[in-house]
């Protein structure tokens, strides 16, 4: 997707041509890089709504569906992107206070997690598909039916479920991917002494990026994973 | 008065007159508005154009202005609301006691059963006077149901039933038109309603072959499938009993109510665990793929003919046999 | 193409350099402009191609000129074609980009990197796009609509899919360019209250380019997503809502009506404005009414379903809502007719232009009220009332506005002046010629024509055979600005810097602008439109 | 900002995140979704608040901006919701 990298535009160090002043050139990269926070809260929104339809009219596949997640996994992999928020936001203070080593540092420390998490993302894929849970002709849920008698399961609507895990996790999973990209990128510029204590609107728009993303999953987390855990009568 | 212009289309149904109505009101609406604004445009056009030595006059506006002309049009907007809802709300609700047509579109033709029994292809033979209503559906994608004469249209969904009704009032013969893009013979799936004096229909009605009603052939699918073992006429079955159930209430285990309409039922036997009756185990079967779309209407129109025909048919000439003979099959 | 005009010793943006390099890298906001209106001016045309052969195939009642097939993708493609790659990018992206700048005193967009990221994502979606058309095109319609595009159809969905998700992205970032521009870049003293009613809509569309086009991104992403990889999110078959992808697709494209009539309200306010003299009658509102569009323009989407099958209640609610949008653009038609009174009107090509305009969105935005009317809707719905109805709007307004905002800054584009006698001509056929192809569709739709027909009743011939008499009118009139705007690059009359003796920044530079666009950072100490201080031209200026 | 206040807001995330999966297992009826999305959008507060320095920033317009997508995003959900919540009654 194109999307991403293009609204953490390198600006150099030196100021623009078109801008007064490095202040205004400051201001007019954070008013950019929100409003594309914006247009992603919307692309995304796009999920939101459909699942929060199907949830409404297929509650059981959907609580079936979320206990067959392993729940370890997404708690752990919770875990590790809100260590990695932590990793940039003391990034961004590094940057700020012209740590050069520590920055570099910290943005490595966040690409590790990064890839930890599509790592044990790609685990938890790698289990559906074992399980048939991947809609499409081979899909088959007769294991979800065997273990939650109790939950009447429609084997169709099922697939719904499954549809919106892959969608909305897969395209999480590409934003991360595009956001480890654009780490790769700040890291090798943090080493390259590119950022000072005055400049580096690079390093902040990139955090603001990678919060965002770690947003979108903490919303994910419940929605997908906490649907319905509590003991079955 | 529009009936003899050529570029008026006929109005063949009960609803047809309301919907002309309303429309020739915003036809003069917006005429008065063009030539309101035309005349304006024209008039400073030709008083203010260009003349040497005389300046513009700088007006900054008025507020005053504004916002009379926000509330009036917003006024007249409220009112063609009101009335264009009143019409859809009047199309959206069919009558008790209006005679039933299952309608299974495809690409690219419309298939047709009368409850009486009759099958039809891209041809749909209804009396003057009587209620219509269409219980459509869709075998693969999104059809629409026209009928220009009848100034009526729905969508027909796959997965659903979606409804439509009209009462005839001119005999003749007029397009059947999809409207919704449904593929490469889109303009091909066209068809024909014919409306007849009630006799001629009675004998149209007898002519065909002699299948049974709907809801006969979807009692024997009915026996077939062997839904009496569990949904039996008593209160003893493990299913509930269906006696009395349709356009009722129903209470579902989870504790929501629904109301059993020809969706509800649809829905139960496609997929009986979608919602279950409070006190029932989901131990029905699915029947999604085991049963078409013409069985399934069948096997709803059965359903719908044990409940007892409602009473409020009254005042609707035509309608009286169909009434009579649903409540036949009951018991 | 344009540099080959330019003589004038001035350096200026279009000579400072040459050679494709210092076009295809440009950052320059004007010429990034440029080749947008070369590469839209190409899609309109490829749309317009496929308008005339979708006219000469209703000329007869019978199928016969082309197969049912052939004609299912000329109508989907001239609507993708014209909607995703002519109109959006229309007025945005090639007078906003032009303009946004020097109205405001800026020397370029905030992003110019972006502005050039953004021309180069619409021209990889125009290349995958015609790529998609030359392999064999696709047949759903503009609209998708599941399941039709996810399980029925056998063209290239995923390919058009694609190039409509990457060309929603180009638009998203010209949008994103625009409101930071017009936040962070004003010149010292261009308040918001001196702002130009263009830069208004402007910024009102941007809203809608940022916040409505993700959701049509997803949702066509989906789409593909449900034909490659067997997700079933739409699909009936396994439970899904066809309905819900008509929810998703129209929250973007009943707002991308905005997107496209918008900017021509901004270029109408601008021309009004000149060719009356006169500060525009009600400038706060007028400015207001362009964010209130915006706004209420996202709350009416389900107007598009009112036959699709969504509940009665929800029927009511989305009608009502909708006639709220109709007030804002109604107090905009008042706005521009009261600011011709006690004006000093001159008839230039481009205020033929803006009178069209008027005229025709009026109809168009008058004709909207039966469609918002849930009574007649199920009538008119997916029928060629419809199909009259938004090409008032986009074709009588959009595309009209285009032509007239090119008209009058042409002389600031390129240097030239038009021939305005040919303007003249050209304005007077497009609105001859727009008439006659689309006022009978409306009769038409009222008798019962379903939109989408390639063989209809033969009741229907004398109307269909009118509009395609009017739809050759209307492609002369369409070709000839091309002719001769191509024709005043190398033989026009030198433009002056304020040909027009117009209010606003842009013709406070010198035409063609510099390439930082202003020698000196202006300073605003003027309201808006403030033509009582500006001398008119001696005479209208008129080439030859 | 220290860095230890930092540490301060990645402590009560990892807290929020244990507790709203161990709440998730008590039956509370319709609660559980409300408690999970209470947890999530207090988490994501502080990512924005903190993390992101929506609280310190000087600018309204970023607040602007937020409060708009979210705005947005709810248009698009509950008038969504408006047709499928409804279309059971008629």
């Amino acid at each position: 997707m194109s999307d991403s990298p293009v609204a953490v535009e390198q600006h150099g160090p030196e100021l623009l041509h078109h801008f007064v002043d490095a202040e205004q050139q400051r201001d007019a990269a954070s008013l950019g890089m929100w409003l594309f926070l914006a247009t992603e809260i919307m692309f995304f929104g796009g999920m939101f709504c459909a699942y929060l339809i199907y949830r409404f009219w297929y509650y059981n596949e959907f609580a079936a569906g979320s206990r067959s997640l392993d729940i370890w996994l997404g708690t752990i992999n919770t875990a590790v992107l809100i260590c990695s928020s932590l990793t940039v936001a003391l990034g961004v203070r590094a940057a700020q206070m012209g740590k050069r080593k520590l920055l570099v540092i910290l943005l490595l420390l966040t690409i590790v997690f990064g890839f930890a998490f599509l790592g044990i993302k790609g685990v938890e894929w790698y289990d559906k598909y074992k399980e048939h849970h991947i809609p499409g002709p081979s899909f088959n849920v007769d294991d979800l039916v065997k273990a939650y008698p109790q939950i009447h399961i429609d084997q169709q609507h099922e697939q719904i479920y499954f549809s919106l895990y892959f969608a909305m996790t897969g395209l999480h999973a590409l934003h991360m991917i595009i956001g480890v990209g654009i780490f790769a990128f700040l890291t090798y510029y943090a080493w390259k002494r590119r950022y000072t204590p005055k400049y580096y609107t690079p390093i902040e728009m990139g955090g603001l990026y990678w919060h965002f993303v770690d947003i979108i999953w903490i919303y994910l987390f419940p929605l997908l994973y906490l649907i319905d855990r509590k003991p079955l009568r | 008065m529009f009936e003899n212009l050529p570029l008026w289309p006929v109005r063949a149904s009960s609803g047809a007159g309301n919907v002309d109505a309303l429309y020739i009101f915003l036809l003069a609406l917006s005429a008065f508005m063009c030539a309101a604004i035309f005349t304006m445009i024209l008039v400073f056009a030709t008083k203010y154009r260009r003349r040497r030595g005389v300046e513009a006059e700088q007006i900054e506006g008025s507020s005053a202005l504004e916002i009379t002309w926000s509330i009036i049009p917003l006024g007249i907007f409220m009112v063609i609301f009101l009335w264009g809802a009143v019409i859809y709300f009047h199309e959206r609700t069919p009558p008790r006691g209006a005679s039933e047509v299952y309608v299974v579109a495809k690409q690219w033709m419309w298939k047709l059963q009368h409850q009486e029994g009759p099958r039809e292809i891209n041809e749909l033979h209804v009396p003057v006077g009587r209620d219509v209503k269409l219980i459509m559906t869709s075998q693969d994608v999104i059809h629409s149901f026209y009928v220009p004469a009848f100034r009526i249209k729905q969508d027909v969904l796959p997965g659903r039933y979606s409804t439509a009704w009209f009462r005839a009032t001119k005999p003749g013969v007029y397009h059947l038109f999809c409207s919704q893009y449904c593929g490469t013979m889109h303009s091909g799936m066209i068809g024909q309603v014919t409306v007849m004096e009630p006799a001629q229909y009675e004998a149209w009605l007898s002519g065909g072959s002699t299948t049974g009603s709907l809801a006969a052939s979807g009692e024997s699918l009915f026996q077939q499938l062997g839904c009496p073992t569990c949904h039996r006429s008593d209160t003893q079955g493990r299913g509930p009993n269906l006696v009395g159930v349709f356009g009722k209430p129903v209470q579902l285990e989870d504790g929501r109510t629904v109301m059993a309409d020809e969706n509800y039922i649809r829905e139960s036997i496609l997929s009986p665990s979608a919602k279950i009756v409070s006190g029932f185990k989901p131990i029905m079967p699915v029947f999604q793929g085991l049963v078409g779309e013409e069985q399934l209407n069948a096997l709803v129109a059965y359903i719908k003919s044990l409940s007892p025909a409602p009473s409020g048919a009254a005042g609707k000439p035509g309608s009286g046999p169909t009434g009579t003979r649903l409540q036949n099959v009951k018991e | 193409m344009a540099t080959a005009a330019v003589v004038a010793e001035r350096e200026h943006y279009l000579n400072k350099e040459y050679g494709i390099r210092s076009w295809l890298l440009t950052t320059d906001h004007k010429r990034i402009a440029l080749l947008y209106l070369i590469s839209i001016t190409f899609f309109f045309f490829v749309g317009g191609f496929f308008a005339l052969l979708i006219r000469l195939e209703l000329l007869t009642p019978a199928g016969d000129l082309v197969q049912a097939d052939t004609y299912n993708k000329l109508f989907s493609m001239h609507g993708q074609v014209m909607i995703f790659f002519f109109l959006i990018p229309s007025i945005p992206a090639v007078l906003g980009n032009f303009l946004v700048p020097l109205m405001i005193g800026a020397k370029d967009l905030a992003f110019p990197r972006i502005n050039l990221l953004s021309w180069y994502l619409y021209m990889i979606a125009g290349l995958i796009y015609i790529h998609c058309i030359v392999t064999g095109g696709v047949d759903t319609g503009w609209t998708f609509y599941t399941p039709f595009s996810t399980a029925f159809s056998n063209t290239r969905v995923i390919e058009a899919g694609i190039a409509i998700f990457v060309a929603g992205f180009s638009s998203i970032l010209t949008g994103l360019n625009f409101v930071v521009t017009i936040h962070r870049m004003r010149a010292p003293g261009m308040t918001w209250s001196r702002l130009p009613l263009f830069i208004w809509a402007h910024y009102a569309t941007s809203i809608i380019q940022l916040l409505g086009t993700p959701v049509l991104a997803i949702t066509l992403l989906l789409v593909v997503f449900e034909r490659a990889f067997n997700l079933g999110i739409f699909d009936p078959t396994r439970g899904g809502d066809p309905l819900l992808f008509q929810h998703l697709f129209w929250f973007y494209s009943h707002p991308a009506v905005y997107i496209m009539i918008l900017p021509a309200m901004a270029v109408e306010s601008e021309v009004v404005a000149c060719f009356t003299r006169k500060r525009i009658f009600g400038y706060n509102f007028v400015a207001m009414s362009s964010i209130a569009i915006a706004v209420f323009g996202f709350l009416v989407w389900a107007h598009h379903m009112f036959v699709a099958g969504i509940s009665l209640y929800a029927a009511l609610v989305f009608s009502i809502l909708s006639y709220l949008v109709a007030v804002p653009s109604a107090i905009k038609v008042f706005n521009w007719t009261a600011t011709m009174y006690k004006g000093s009107i001159s008839f230039t090509t481009p205020m033929l232009y803006a009178f069209g305009f008027i005229g025709l969105f009026t109809m168009g935005g008058l004709t909207g009220l039966f469609l918002a009317c849930l009574g007649i809707d199920v009538h008119v719905h997916d029928t060629y009332f419809i199909i009259a109805h938004f090409h008032y709007i986009m074709v009588g307004g959009a595309v009209m506005g285009y032509l007239g905002g090119l008209h009058f800054w042409w002389p600031k584009i390129s240097g030239r002046m038009y021939p305005e006698a040919w303007g003249r001509l050209a304005a007077m056929l497009v609105f001859v010629g727009f008439n006659l192809t689309f006022f009978p569709q409306f009769i038409l739709g009222y008798m019962g024509m379903p939109r989408r027909y390639w063989q209809y009743p033969p009741e229907f011939q004398v109307l269909n055979v009118l509009s395609t008499a009017g739809s050759t009118v209307l492609a002369v009139g369409y070709v000839l600005p091309m002719v001769y705007f191509l024709w005043s690059m190398r033989y026009g009359k030198i433009a002056e810097d304020n040909p027009w003796g117009a209010a606003g920044l842009e013709w406070k530079t010198s035409s063609p602008p510099p390439t930082f666009n202003f020698d000196e950072e202006p300073e605003v100490t003027w309201e808006a439109y403030n033509y009582e201080q500006i001398p008119a031209p001696a005479e209208v200026p008129v080439e030859r | 900002m220290s860095s230890k206040f930092y540490y301060t807001i990645w402590i009560a995330l990892l807290c929020l995140t244990v507790i709203t999966a161990a709440v998730s297992f008590v039956d509370l009826g319709r609660f559980n979704t409300v408690i999970a999305l209470v947890i999530a959008t207090f988490k994501a507060l502080l990512v924005v608040l903190f993390f992101m320095h929506v609280k310190y920033t000087s600018e309204k317009l970023t607040k602007t901006v937020i409060v708009a997508a979210i705005f947005w995003l709810l248009l698009l959900l509950l008038l969504s919701m408006a047709d499928y919540t409804t279309r059971l009654l008629a």
